[in-house]
């Protein structure tokens, strides 16, 4: 029996990722408490940059690895590149010590009891809880792995990797614990539930093929006949499982509550990256293994798609929470995104790859930006309070009004060139009921955006409102990276709209 | 070997595990209920990889044992948390979020 | 089509069943609310007291379930590879130690934040 | 991808650039045009972004960067004199935007003779208002933040009048419109100020949505926006289309240029500091509309119905303005009904066709110098007397600051079209040509002459003649020489601007020929009698307002007025009609308008803005907090899919 192969060299950024964690968890253990939170920060960084520049020396690679397993081609290295970026900037934010005083955003020790005098005496030695990098290495290594799975299993078990630790992260927060307690159980519960069904669909789908490999599912989709049953059924249990991770309608309910009760940096990460990494691996599962049969689950998505924008763009204009005003949003451009997502083509997976960026870095800023408006509460998340924010901190404000003219499409930023493009390439794809429906959510949506940045530029100032805080150097480069970004691919998207094109074919 | 008998069955744990969750106020037992679906997929493809004669769903069966496994302890964790703040397991209490 | 309508037939009378049964039983049902109606039913048995307060495990006993969960998963993976260990040779050898060491990161760290300390 | 693009661009513009001019690559010093945008927009950002550090050199910085920029539009100007009549339009592509969807956008600017024209009265007047600012905002704390406005609206309204791509255009447009915003706010302390630019907001945004309209319609004819393609491919395309989108076009620039029936904004933005009012809303920004106008020429031309609207809105808006002007009190306010007249001029010269467009630009850019004159003259009345604004409370003012009244005196000439000072020589020209189109037209622009006349004059003699009325211990002062020195140079440009562009520098009308086409005109009667015709008119009403205001002292409490007067002072009920077209359904309206923008979406959606806001109070108890509900939806939604999955291959 011969062993066998692995390709190192292709497989080197998530080794990176997934050693650094591990090596994460040994600092951990023997790490002096003191130095811990440097070390950690440093090594999440380090090794997240060097998967970037691994990733980024692989660009143009086209390779089945791990016994095929695992599929190294443009669309995976398009998504590990953003994910990776994404999470660098997302470090920024967890590393951010000057908000809360002395501390960051987390609980000091996840385990001390919320209100009780451990946690006080935690509090007052300034305890900082470290093992957020580690569990978000794993995260992060689960992402780069769930878009470039090329069989059930691998799928299934980056799915796995990069929930459980979010499920923590979700509980750690440093105020108002009840809620994120309670988010964290409310995700994992739905969670749990949501991967149970993805894996019965993998079960149904493994009886209907007789194997793992996408590769084989898809030439099985011609040979097998009379079995259609198990595969459509096996089909849309798996479509449940990463529909659940997007966000879309119907199962969007955790949607708005993990965001809201989740540390806001948590959630920014979250919000950014997981969707990305989820629709990198629907995208995947739809053309590679299911291409075939696209007829079939096309209906069914086209009403997903359409439940998706209307719920996410109408809900989200009577909230008054402005962290679930914005996961509302998330769901609404996770709706615009299956738009582009039922059309199956190149064309198709270049948009989507493209919007994701764009999204996970406007996303990313938006809820940075959140972080900084606080009272003695700690954020200030409730709407009336961000009333006038523009006359106090026009800066601030400022950017994140970029930040929702974004999400709202306005020309100038990226969104509008991400919109553009997902709708353009629903319409050659045949969905042109669908862009409408698009058109009129995105109206919708334009609409509660817009009335946010009304509400801070022409409201009166709140009275007692909050105060925003000034944060250190780590928040206020990633906010300014989000933001440069968010204008310079609003100006300037052609480099990234061409890498995309040609990033956008799958290796089978 | 006709897969069907197992497939009922596996089913059937499927739906048990399912009407838990919706039933259950215990997020222990909730919780529970969620082992149970992925058993029931772990039955179903052991009954496949008989039905096809290849080792895939067992070694499928052996991951999702593992990953079942770390799935308990992170949900003890986070359950555990809950319990001891508000000295009560029921999923119904943690309703703060909403709306 | 023709093939599928028994199908659907049966899925209709199925919801009528199931909807109307649940409406028959609130619109006909008594609405006298007691202890014993409340209660879980047991074989008809009066149902065992529930320990309440000190009845239940106490948290020490979940950390070291958790704890447990470690080899629990160990055993699944080393099984298989002790049956076949000649034919997988060193490279299943190497992932072996490999997988072992990985394992044995967790419990280092429960053991050095004083996870297996009792009290 | 951007050759081409600029092969067909250049295909094209072979035999379809409006008055056979062909635009070909900018090379040689034109290549650097975009320079011009480049210096105040670095200005801008140095300034907003440097934070305090900047804050003791801000304002130099501002002019600085403003200054370069004219510069680099008097290099161009005089690089472009040396080319031939008809060869003066160069494109510049910078780089391509995007190309999504078979929709292709190039950032590429257009310098032809139009947009330079734009540049040096942008670059020119805006440098001196820089200059002026650096007096008025002395005492100002948040000096430095004014002129990173001041610095943002001069790159945005560049790259408006230099953009080859409405739909980069659009982006300039709304930039000003951003950068006005900020400046009317700009003292937000003052609730008015807030009011004043939330209200320019929200009926700028009712225009935006002609423009957003126009730019689909281009897209759903001709499959682009760029200049070259539309202007190219408009013989080609039915009336029906084309006079639509003169009319969006022209609802986007009566929102821009405070036309009927979407003025009302202009008035409030007084609030705004006066040089402000005097660069954004009185010599540039408002002047946009005009551009569009004349821009779309090629559009406009093969859609007669749409001229006529926009003769109809110029002739309107010029008699409303001119009456609302008689009945201010406010010198600023009495300025701005002005504005929105002498913008009706342009208006309707440019319905005018091709017989007018040359005329409004032309009297757009006197217009540029002598209101700019007077608007910085009253804000150097203003400084002088403690930012009084109401004319009952001035009076016999030439003494304290002659050099103010001198260079108002100026303006005023020039305003109401004296010969031989500015505004005679481009306004006798649009009532020539309005009486040649139609007598109706001729007599609408000859009576707003008249008016003009009696207003202006109301003005003046209210501000610098008669009894003293101020009423402060210490007499009024003359304003510093960094604000008069702008005056008089503006002065200047008001009695020399007119004859100076028309027969110093060369034919203005024939310098624009190439762009805007030529025509000539028989007019109905001879030269000699419509030019008597309209000085005695103007004299009439010099003479009117000498008789009610020169003769007798004027009271300090305000007449109870005739109900014209009372109309007049109130906008003519221009806030009454928003209210009753624009404002009745509630906030949801105003609001809607904002989304409606957005995305292009007809009036529909407006009415429905109630009903989706119930649909999301309904669809919101759907998230109930508790876990197993949301686990029913799942469970259900799982359901779904399924049998939706097996019912596909049912039929």
């Amino acid at each position: 029996m011969t062993a066998p192969t692995l390709e190192y060299a292709e497989l080197a950024p998530l080794i990176t990722v997934f050693g650094a964690a591990v090596i994460g968890v040994l600092i951990e253990a023997f790490v002096p408490r003191r130095a811990r939170h440097t070390v950690q920060v440093v090594l999440a960084l380090l090794a997240l940059v060097a998967s970037l520049v691994q990733v980024i020396a692989l660009a143009g690679t086209e390779v089945v690895a791990a016994v095929g397993a695992v599929v190294i081609d443009g669309p995976a290295l398009f998504l590990q590149g953003t994910i990776l970026v994404l999470s660098i900037i997302s470090i920024a934010f967890f590393a951010e010590r000057k908000l809360e005083a002395g501390g960051d955003a987390f609980a000091p020790a996840a385990s001390s009891l919320p209100g009780s005098d451990e946690e006080r005496v935690l509090v007052r030695e300034r305890r900082l809880q470290t093992e957020i990098y580690p569990l978000m290495l794993f995260a992060v290594a689960g992402m780069m792995l769930f878009p470039a799975a090329n069989d059930l299993l691998i799928m299934f078990i980056a799915l796995e990797v990069l929930s459980l630790p979010l499920y923590l992260m979700c509980g750690m927060a440093r105020r108002r614990r009840l809620l994120s307690h309670e988010a964290a159980l409310k995700y994992f519960l739905l969670g749990a539930f949501s991967s149970a069904v993805f894996l019965f669909g993998s079960a149904f789908v493994y009886g209907f093929a007789g194997s793992l490999r996408f590769s084989e599912i898809s030439t099985a989709l011609t040979t097998e006949i009379g079995k259609e049953g198990l595969l459509l059924s096996g089909v849309g249990l798996m479509a449940v499982g990463l529909l659940f991770k997007v966000g879309a309608v119907p199962f969007h309910a955790w949607t708005p509550d993990v965001y809201q009760g989740a540390p806001t940096p948590v959630t920014a990460f979250m919000a950014a990256c997981t969707k990305l990494a989820a629709f990198g691996a629907m995208v995947r599962l739809f053309y590679v293994a299911f291409g075939g049969v696209r007829s079939d689950w096309q209906p069914m998505l086209w009403a997903v798609a359409i439940a998706t924008m209307v719920v996410g763009a109408v809900v989200a204009l009577t909230q008054t929470d402005i962290k679930r005003m914005l996961a509302y949003s998330s769901i609404a451009h996770a709706g615009f995104v299956l738009t582009a997502l039922v059309a199956a083509d190149q064309t198709a997976t270049a948009a989507i790859l493209f919007y994701l960026a764009t999204y996970g870095i406007a996303t990313l800023g938006a809820f940075a930006v959140v972080t900084l408006v606080r009272d003695s509460g700690g954020e200030a998340t409730h709407l009336s309070k961000w009333a006038g924010l523009g006359k106090r901190s026009p800066i601030v404000a400022g950017t994140f009004a970029l930040f929702l003219l974004a999400f709202a499409g306005i020309p100038m930023t990226s969104g509008f060139v991400g919109k553009l493009s997902v709708f353009a390439a629903a319409i050659d794809g045949g969905a042109t009921p669908l862009v409408i429906v698009g058109v009129l959510a995105s109206a919708v949506a334009a609409f509660f955006y817009v009335r946010v940045i009304v509400l801070m530029f022409f409201s009166a100032p709140a009275e007692e409102g909050p105060t925003v805080a000034v944060p250190s150097v780590w928040t206020t480069v990633g906010i300014s990276l989000g933001a440069a970004a968010t204008l310079l691919l609003g100006l300037v998207p052609g480099p990234l709209l061409d890498l995309a094109q040609q990033a956008a074919v799958f290796v089978r | 070997m006709s897969p069907t008998p197992y497939l009922v069955l596996s089913v059937i744990l499927f739906t048990i595990g399912g009407a838990g969750v919706l039933l259950r106020r215990n997020a222990l037992v909730a919780f529970m209920s969620v082992e149970l679906m992925l058993n029931a997929a772990n039955l179903a493809f052991v009954a496949f990889a008989r039905m096809h004669g290849n080792l895939d769903g067992q070694i499928v069966a052996f991951f999702v044992m593992v990953v079942a496994a770390a799935e308990v302890v992170v949900g003890l964790a986070i359950i555990v948390t809950i319990f001891r703040t508000r000295r009560s397991a029921s999923v119904d209490d943690a309703s703060l979020l909403k709306l | 089509m023709s093939l599928y309508a028994p199908v659907i037939g049966l899925i209709i009378i199925a919801a009528l069943f199931a909807v109307g049964s649940v409406v028959v039983s609130t619109v006909v049902g008594p609405k006298r609310y007691n202890r014993a109606r409340l209660d879980s039913y047991e074989c008809g048995v009066e149902p065992t007291p529930q320990p309440v307060g000190g009845g239940r495990f106490p948290i020490k006993y979940y950390l070291t379930a958790m704890t447990f969960i470690i080899f629990d998963i160990e055993i699944i993976f080393l099984y298989p590879w002790a049956v076949r260990f000649d034919q997988l040779g060193v490279f299943g050898f190497l992932a072996m130690v490999t997988f072992i060491v990985l394992i044995s990161v967790p419990f280092v760290y429960e053991w050095r934040r004083g996870g297996l300390d009792w009290d | 991808m951007i050759s081409t693009y600029s092969t067909l661009a250049t295909a094209v513009s072979t035999q379809a650039e409006h008055g056979g001019q062909v635009a070909v690559e900018a090379t040689g010093i034109y290549s650097w045009t975009w320079l011009l945008i480049a210096f105040p927009l670095l200005g801008a950002a140095v300034l907003l972004l440097g934070g305090r550090r900047t804050d003791r050199i801000g304002h130099l910085v501002g002019t600085v960067a403003s200054s370069l920029s004219f510069v680099m539009g008097v290099v161009l100007f005089v690089a472009m004199l040396g080319e031939g009549d008809a060869e003066r339009a160069f494109t510049l592509d910078l780089w391509e935007w995007f190309n999504a969807g078979g929709y292709q956008v190039e950032v590429s600017l257009l310098l032809d003779q139009l947009s330079m024209a734009f540049v040096l009265l942008i670059t020119g007047v805006g440098s001196l208002i820089h200059v002026y600012s650096i007096g008025y905002m002395e005492h100002d704390e948040r000096r430095r933040r004014f002129f990173g406005y001041l610095n943002l609206f001069v790159a945005a309204m560049l790259l408006l009048v230099l953009a080859a791509d409405y739909l980069i255009l659009f982006i300039g447009w709304e930039g000003v419109g951003l950068a006005s915003y900020l400046l009317i706010g700009f003292w937000q302390h003052k609730p008015s100020a807030a009011v004043a630019a939330k209200k320019a907001f929200v009926v700028n945004r009712v225009g935006d949505m002609g423009m957003v309209l126009a730019v689909a319609s281009m897209l759903a004819v001709f499959g682009s926006s760029s200049y070259s393609l539309v202007f190219a491919n408009a013989e080609n395309a039915s009336t029906g289309w084309l006079t639509a989108i003169g009319l969006f076009l022209l609802l986007a620039a009566c929102g821009k240029s405070a036309q009927f029936p979407l003025q009302s904004w202009l008035l409030d933005a007084m609030e705004g500091p006066t040089p402000v009012s005097a660069l954004i809303h009185a010599a540039t920004m408002v002047t946009a509309g005009v551009y569009l106008v004349v821009r779309s020429a090629a559009i406009y031309d093969l859609a007669p119905d749409a001229r006529t609207a926009v003769v109809i809105v110029g002739a309107i808006t010029l008699l409303m303005g001119a009456i609302i002007g008689c009945a201010k009190d406010d010198i600023k306010k009495a300025l701005a009904g002005s504005t929105m007249s002498q913008i009706g001029y342009m208006m309707l010269a440019a319905g005018l066709g091709p017989a007018g467009y040359a005329f409004a630009i032309f009297h757009l850019l006197t217009h540029g110098f002598f209101k700019a004159n007077m608007f910085l003259g009253a804000g150097s009345v203003m400084h002088g007397m403690n930012d009084e604004v109401d004319m009952r409370k001035f009076g016999g003012l030439r003494v304290a600051m002659p050099v103010t009244f001198a260079t108002f005196a100026m303006g005023y000439l020039a305003i109401i079209g004296i010969p031989p000072f500015a505004g005679y020589f481009s306004k006798d020209r649009i009532i020539e040509a309005a009486f040649a189109e139609n007598w109706v037209y001729g007599i609408c622009a000859l009576l707003g002459a008249g008016i003009t006349a009696f207003y202006m004059t109301r003005v003046m003699l209210m501000t610098f003649f008669g009894a003293r009325r101020w009423k402060q211990s210490e007499p009024p002062h003359e304003s510093p020489s960094v604000m008069t020195v702008p005056l008089v140079v503006l002065a200047v440009l008001s009695v020399v601007g007119g004859a100076g562009l028309l027969y110093l520098t060369g034919d203005i009308v024939q310098w624009l020929a190439p762009v805007t086409g030529e025509a000539h005109h028989d007019l109905p009667m001879p030269l000699a009698l419509l030019v008597t015709l309209t000085l005695l008119t103007v004299l009439a009403g010099v003479a009117v307002a000498w008789g009610m205001y020169g003769r007798k002292a004027i009271r300090e409490d305000v007449p109870a007025g005739n109900p014209l007067t009372v109309a007049a002072r109130r906008d003519l009920y221009g806030d009454a009609f928003n209210e009753a077209v624009l404002m009745r359904p509630g906030q949801y309206l105003t609001r809607s308008l904002v989304y409606v923008e957005n995305r292009g979406v007809d009036g529909a959606v407006v009415g429905t803005a109630t009903a989706v806001g119930g649909l999301s109070s309904r669809l919101r108890r759907w998230q109930t907090g508790f876990v197993r509900s949301y686990a029913l939806t799942m469970f259900a939604g799982v359901g779904f899919v399924v049998v939706a999955m097996l019912l596909v291959r049912l039929p």
